[in-house]
């Protein structure tokens, strides 16, 4: 199956410029897009608070601009698509970011966005900026086995830590509480995706990589990369009985436990479909006695048009409960 | 030639430039098989960067070409190859630092230094199907020989070698890593880029002679 | 182009079903499947205001079990896919949407739709339920040229009829008013949307028209349906210079203007491509003196995974404005 | 036969219900060249809904299976065209309402109706390449005959000759006429229902005398 190679864009190279200007055209009253190229709050937030910053590849949209606003991030730093930005790039976003209580700097684990903020993190040093600390979110369970969680990827069941990171930044807690707080969303959280297709990139106009018709592929990275191998496509509750056991046992979730659920579309995947693989999960985690307190279906972080989803639960606890309820007001993640 | 000063020194980035330059469309797709595509189309960007910031350095000593090398790649370039190929550099800058011209054994610490850094950031080893894999046997060949004439000529090649013995490699870090197996039997488009440059190199010194 | 043919379903006749219990079962806290297969809002409106009631075909999610909720729609009648339902599901609709203020019907304007909510409105007739109006609505200027209006398809700038529409019937508004309010916004809406690839149905599995690579249609329907016919493929700038043109005129907007302005991704186009895209528009409205009052980017109704977007224009008053403005919360309609 | 009761009317329909299943694939093919490829699975789990709703009445009136028919249409199918297939039949009770068994005349005021209402909710006419182009020929030939036995061959070949017609057309009622001129070549799949329905009727007359 081919994918679709025209993308209504201008030029490649200028693809993240005018995506942040449109962008922040249409959401002028949550994000701003500063002169160096940072998406900001339109409204920071009181002096004194922990900053919240991140840095990322572009093409995963609405992740991360999609985030920027009130109970979420401060300051998200674009890079060009699928690549993580520079370390000057995310010393100038840590700066931004930077309202007196320190600034914590995400990384979703990739080794670019791994790379730059530690080398950015140098720099601060070097520079003497401190009050700055890193922490490295993962949550997919086909990138590494159990007992390496530090080596899995970061893919989109970081939602979870986004939203809830956000929420307690906007509280009083200070830089290494806010780290504790995204480590232990971070600890509860697993995902597992699948694709049916592939993607273009919009830089080269070529297909990401070769996908056969009629195969999907379980463990899919969120930039195409391949995950526990190809198999024969199946049909939505089977593909649901086949995903979610191994995310059950990695963590484990057990009877009693309350979750989060999370249907990420990862670009041209339906609502349609999602709707009707949520109906199983939720019947499949009634069965196992674990009880949902709150459900997202749709496109939080995607891959260009690739038809795929991820499956991603988080384990919550009263604290991470009340995290969740808080107001949001990103672009693409809005809460009363 | 027993020096090398801040005139080669660019004139070396430059060449490299150059070559990448001529090797975007090769490294593209070598990067198309593995990865996603992009690897010439962003270094020769950020190779031409450096270029350009070089030129208006005012007066510089080879360590601030070196730098100016450095941060273009880091920062032009992004992404994890960004933040290596600019570690190869910007570790380089030490061992220069205060020196108006260079001997062979300083280019050869700067090299050491780069490729050190760039194993410990990276935690590739050679064998692992990146761009380690050519240059570690390339400044392992430019320290086994005694001066420029014979170390570029020698690093040239044991680049190319290294990079070509990558293709039947497994790819263990970089984007590839996760196509496993699936990674055998195409080259590496890092050590292609590190070849690419020590061919510049030598190619440059050449016409130097 | 191929259109990916497999979708994530189980049987082609359980899809509407099981669509709806997924639904349900995610979003219990806005919307509630009733035992005849309706879906309505979790608590009911107060008793005496106006109800209001859509019936339309699936395989547009969110469109339209995603509005409703309060300040939206109280029920939605989904049929099967692209299938408007039959009248007597139109009748018990309407029913539950009764909360003695009168029900007004909303029909985005296709055939289907509007022959059954007419044998719909008869039935009622018959069966003595008086005080139910059927409002006609429609927005895609490329179905029916100017001066015949009403013989044009009701698309995805209907979205701002059912958003003010929806913020007017939590008020005292009576029938006749909020029939006519809905008259006003439809008559200050145009919308045209462009695709660059076909879908694939997924009760037959095959795709639903052919597309070839490199080409697009402007003009094209929410099924599909062909509009003013195909082109080569152009850049994105170009793409909103050839649709946002006939779009100003056909009102006409003109300079002094306000408007709301809705990119609908129709399915696999990208937020990336889309920010690029508003980003032209936004600029092109600006040199033409229109100010943008506010705007909304992303898949509102969408045809399956078709690679288009539709661009809504609509101009608003003061009376419109604080109807846009007013708080909303269907599953994929949130403001505070 | 002069006249026919109510087994006969359900018998009627069950036979258009068989033949309209056994057409199921070759209508989804032709609703697939001009709209949405479903009109076959939609059509025939319509009708086999109205068989079935027509062996849960007590003692039903000829009426009353039309009526019967109409809605399993209407509901069963949704759509411009349940909408329309249903008002073929919904406007046909009037004219049956009160009779035990149906004269040629009957049944004739029947379909007229059917027609009538057809044409006046679809905005269609003969040309239009909808269902009215295999519908209003056959109901004029039936019209036209003196008794049923002359009455339904004489629609079935019409409806047969009318549905073939409209291949040459350019359709201007239903999701087809989008496609305009590309619209000219194929089939309109409702046409070829009518066609079905007056066909499988005059076999299962043909079998009755
Ligand atoms: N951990 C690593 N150590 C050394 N080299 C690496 C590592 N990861 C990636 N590389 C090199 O980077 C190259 C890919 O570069 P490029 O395509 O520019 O980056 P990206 O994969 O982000 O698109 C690989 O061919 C490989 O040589
Ligand atoms: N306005 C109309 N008047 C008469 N017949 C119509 C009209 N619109 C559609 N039809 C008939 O309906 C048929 C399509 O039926 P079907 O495929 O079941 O509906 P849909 O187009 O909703 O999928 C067409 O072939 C045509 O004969
Ligand atoms: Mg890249
Ligand atoms: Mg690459
Ligand atoms: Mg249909
Ligand atoms: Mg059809």
């Amino acid at each position: 199956m081919s994918a679709r190679k025209h993308k209504l864009i201008n030029r490649p190279e200028d693809i993240l410029g005018e995506m942040l200007e449109g962008f922040c055209a249409a959401y002028g009253d949550v994000a701003r897009l500063t002169d160096n190229g940072l998406v900001v709050r339109a409204q920071p937030k009181a002096a004194g608070k922990v900053g919240l910053v991140i840095g990322n590849g572009s093409g995963h949209e609405p992740a991360m601009i999609g985030w920027i606003g009130e109970g979420l991030f401060d300051v998200n730093i674009a890079g060009e698509i699928f690549t993580a930005p520079g370390p000057e790039r995310i010393v100038d976003g840590i700066r931004a970011a930077d309202c007196g209580g320190g600034v914590l700097v995400c990384v979703s684990h990739h080794a670019g966005d791994l790379l730059n903020a530690e080398l950015a993190l140098e720099l601060c040093e070097a520079e003497g900026i401190t009050d700055v600390e890193m922490v490295v979110l993962y949550d997919d369970i086909s990138s590494a086995p159990k007992g390496r969680e530090s080596e899995r990827r970061g893919t989109a069941g970081l939602f979870f830590v986004w939203k809830m990171l956000g929420a307690f930044c906007e509280g009083d807690g200070d830089l290494a509480a806010a780290k504790a707080l995204a480590e232990k969303v971070r600890d509860n959280t697993r995902s597992l995706a699948m694709s049916l297709s592939s993607c273009a990139s919009p830089i080269t106009g070529e297909v990401m990589f070769e996908m056969p018709e009629d195969e999907m592929e379980i463990g899919m990275g969120l930039h195409g990369e391949m995950g526990m191998g190809r198999q024969k496509a199946l049909g939505a509750d089977a593909t649901i009985d086949l995903m979610l056991p191994p995310i059950l046992e990695d963590l484990p979730f057990a009877a009693g436990d309350e979750v989060l659920v999370l249907l990420n579309n990862s670009g041209s995947m339906t609502l349609m479909e999602l709707f009707i693989l949520y109906r199983r999960a939720a019947e499949a985690l009634a069965e196992a006695g674990i009880r949902v307190y709150g459900s997202w279906i749709g496109p939080y972080a995607t891959t260009q048009e690739m038809a795929g989803f991820a499956l991603s639960l988080c384990r919550v606890d009263v604290e991470m409960k009340a995290l969740w309820d808080a107001p949001a007001n990103g672009a693409y993640m809005k809460q009363a | 030639m027993s020096h090398i000063g801040s005139a080669e020194v660019a004139e070396l980035i430059a060449a490299v430039a150059r070559r990448v330059g001529e090797g975007r469309e090769r490294l593209n797709r070598l990067d198309a098989k593995l990865g996603d595509g992009d690897h010439g189309t962003s270094i020769s960007a950020a190779f031409a960067l450096a270029v350009e910031q070089i030129a208006v350095l005012d007066q510089p000593e080879p360590a601030e070409i070196w730098l100016a090398t450095a941060k273009a790649l880091m920062n032009g370039m992004g992404g994890a190859s960004g933040a290596l190929f600019g570690t190869l550099f910007l570790k380089g800058v030490a061992p220069a630092r205060g020196k108006g011209a260079l001997t062979k054994l300083d280019v050869e610490a700067m090299w050491r230094a780069g490729l050190d850094g760039v194993k410990a950031r990276g935690k590739a080893g050679v064998g692992d199907k990146t761009m380690v894999d050519a240059l570690q046997p390339a400044v392992d060949a430019f320290a086994a020989s005694d001066d420029f004439s014979g170390a570029w000529p020698a690093a040239a090649e044991a680049a190319r070698a290294g990079a070509e013995a990558s293709a039947a490699m497994i790819a263990r870090q970089g984007r590839a890593k996760f196509l496993g197996e699936r990674s055998i039997g195409h080259q590496d488009a890092g050590a292609t880029t590190i070849a690419l440059m020590f061919e510049a190199v030598q190619m440059w010194w050449e016409t130097r002679e």
